[in-house]
């Protein structure tokens, strides 16, 4: 019998478990666990934040994160990775996007994590809107992101 | 049949709406674009922007056929 | 009035409280926290392990832990460095070493923490014995640790 | 007065203790490491190891004083 198990999405509207995230990392081979921790900064540019909103192409942003997940694997010796990233309103201080990386060794381990962060700001389709403390909301758009070449065959930066 | 086409972030605003309907249907993803760009000022260009149809990223000379969701993906920001 | 704080120490002699580490990172402009942890494998070299012991000289393992968190910071464009290195007895699955860095952007975060736990691996003064499933206890000695020209004036390799 | 030479590791396994005091009280650390492994069998050349006197990293050509505390400084293997 094949019994459908409930799929870890990638996008959380909830507070990161960081804390569940990092025990899904355990294996009884992990000699290194990388993590990186994006944090909403109360300064942008010289502005002061007062709080900002995420939002996503649902559908498409779990199957680049699944994409790159798989690059990540193929390319460096990693054992388990793990990754959530908030959509909706967060505040100065909370955790946007948490990405885990275990391997048997560190190295691998820092590669692939930087690697996967990297490639989320590139290409996941999540938008952010800033909220300043002279009252002015704006959408970022990063000019770095969204390659203008298509991306459909896979990465265009070697992971 | 229409296609729907969705919009994301500042291209929403722009709009003025997440999505709408066009019809009749363009014949690739490319002229799509081109007709909505004589009816929205973006302020992005074709080539600061991917595209996905039913939910996968494709190229812009894709056709496009009755029913088809064709989100129009800005530069994003995540992270 | 100069009041002595309570000096926090690199070694610890119980586990690692993981979470109070990372709080320690907060800070309102920090927008990137990468952390390093290295925990006990199952494995070393084909043989199974099960435990191992960490002896330090203690005196001389702070004061280059707080040569090298001066070096990185010197070197690279962070916020806040907190790390932690057991000692005493550790089962399978035990954090041995615990390294987080705080910065605004994740790339100097990422190029610290990864030098730091570089540079703890080849110059602090702490020994592992390995206990294998056989019986047999080994004290390694890591053979590219240890440089075998003076380090006193600093770093052989640039942070 | 005698230094006191301090051991760990395997080190401390060879040299059967902890620590040991010394005297008459050699010139230099190289001295030092000299005179020692006329008695003890490391398996450690002076080019594996570090030396420290009264906690201090120092160079092997260090001049040593009576009532020093030197620690001969292994391979590590910590991380």
């Amino acid at each position: 019998m094949t019994v459908a198990l409930p799929r870890v999405s990638f996008l959380s509207d909830t507070p990161l478990a960081t804390a569940e995230l990092r025990r899904s990392l355990e294996h009884r081979s992990a000699g290194a666990v990388v993590v990186f921790e994006g944090v909403v900064r109360a300064h942008h540019e010289g502005r002061r934040v007062t709080g900002l909103e995420y939002t996503a192409f649902d559908l498409l942003a779990e199957s680049e994160w699944d994409r790159l997940g798989a690059a990540a694997s193929a390319a460096h010796d990693v054992i388990e990775i793990a990754g959530r990233h908030r959509v909706g309103t967060l505040a100065v201080g909370d955790c946007a996007v948490w990405i885990g990386v275990a391997a048997v060794h560190r190295a691998p381990a820092f590669a692939a994590c930087e690697w996967l962060i990297n490639a989320i700001k590139r290409d996941v389709p999540i938008w952010k809107r800033e909220r300043y403390g002279d009252g002015r909301v704006v959408w970022r758009h990063d000019p770095c992101s969204a390659p203008p070449q298509m991306p459909i065959d896979g990465n265009r930066v070697a992971p | 049949m229409p296609v729907t086409v969705r919009y994301f972030a500042r291209m929403a605003e722009i709009a003025g709406c997440q999505s709408e309907e066009v019809s009749p249907v363009p014949a690739t993803a490319a002229a799509l674009f081109a007709r909505l760009t004589q009816v929205h000022s973006f302020g992005f260009g074709i080539e600061a922007l991917r595209v996905a149809v039913n939910d996968r990223l494709v190229g812009w000379e894709s056709s496009l056929h009755d029913g088809d969701e064709i989100a129009l993906i800005p530069p994003v920001s995540g992270g």
